[in-house]
């Protein structure tokens, strides 16, 4: 296969039918596609912004390693991964997969490969901004999302 | 050789990356915990949970705290990740 | 749970960023909305068109009674299903699920388990036309949607 | 009664949809499938493979050929589901 996963790292938000059309137009092969996007929860309401930051070489590194690996794990016909950086207020995307494939169940678990990788293994690293100015907080790993790898081996 | 922090890490060290010049004795990534120590308070805040901090050798994730540093041009140092 | 699945049958096309949309914004405590798209396939490159059949009245009942039920086994925050039918082109959507809640996993799964029961029981039923003009053909239903179900009992 | 018919099964009928006068002797859907088949050669030809017809009784699926018909207004038959 010669696959090659289309990954960008960018502060700009992304339009996300645009990025299926991507990996689905004009091609015979591609009957599914399953995306995912995560976006900046705020159940509290006390929430201004996420700051984002993350290692610019070893971010894109990572992840087109981890997507290639996903294509060649579930013969997907495509894979887009976008990481937004910088400030992301309540409600706005923070990152978006796109995983193509023939059938059903191989564009759900690239996807899904994708995101449980992308949690543990991607350098990005998350901090709270409250509305009311209180002290800015770096968001705690979860031992969940370490545990959802291991579906996987 | 060049160090690179990230996240607390970073604000905990006071600087994203700094340019080092590593005693021979520094063979390992716990040496390098180590003599990072030794170089003053900000790191041993800095490294005061080593179990928690995360290594990258050349931006490739480094589990091993016994694995040589011999050769490597960029270290990474970080708190886990919580992207995605 | 007070949340009502939103449930189509069309003739026309959607857009799945707006589809998305309708049911994260203004809410925050959508973290994850994960979408399947159905597009349809067309490998050989010789079909004009699937037409897709289907019994209107049991089709909604049975697509909202399944999205419900996906709504209260994964505590989603809401689920919008929409399955086209007459002719459809290659390349063009078929069926669309969006299934968002406040964790990635719960999304996946929401849209995993109605993508399944949907394969086997909503009834819509598809006749291949070719380009050529040879006979029209019902499209077999295939044992492995009826085994896809069994990872959900 | 109406009875509604789909996909291939509606083509071997002929019809789309038809208002029947069930005999009382008609009691399950096994009766039905028996009934259908005296009526002639297309029902016969739409239900020489029974296994694979589905049946819904008031829109319901109803997987019991044993399964009693008294009382629904509206029963469908069709091949195995091929949607999403």
């Amino acid at each position: 296969m010669s696959v090659t996963p289309d990954v960008r790292i960018q502060c700009e938000d992304f339009d996300i039918t645009n990025e299926i059309s991507k990996l689905s137009a004009g091609r015979g092969d591609v009957g599914a596609v399953v995306t995912f996007s995560g976006i900046c929860r705020d159940e509290a309401g006390s929430l201004s912004a996420l700051e984002l930051e993350h290692y610019p070489e070893m971010a894109e590194t990572e992840i087109k390693r981890i997507a290639a690996d996903a294509i060649k794990r579930f013969e997907l016909s495509g894979i887009t991964v976008i990481h937004r950086h910088g400030k992301i207020k309540p409600g706005e995307n923070i990152v978006l997969v796109v995983s193509a494939s023939p059938h059903r169940h191989a564009a759900f678990d690239g996807a899904g490969f994708l995101m449980d990788f992308l949690k543990t293994r991607a350098p990005f690293w998350k901090k709270e901004h409250r509305l009311d100015g209180s002290e800015e907080k770096w968001v705690d790993a979860k031992d969940s999302d370490d545990s959802a790898i291991e579906r996987w081996e | 050789m060049k160090l690179v922090y990230f996240a607390w890490l970073r604000e905990r060290v006071g600087v994203g990356e700094e340019e080092v010049e590593l005693p021979a004795t520094v063979a390992t990534v716990s040496d390098l915990f180590d003599w990072l120590n030794s170089r003053g308070e900000n790191y041993q805040e800095a490294l005061k949970h080593p179990d928690v901090v995360r290594v990258a050798l050349d931006q490739q994730h480094e589990g091993d705290r016994n694995a040589s540093i011999a050769g490597a041009r960029e270290i990474a140092l970080f708190p886990p990740m919580t992207g995605g």
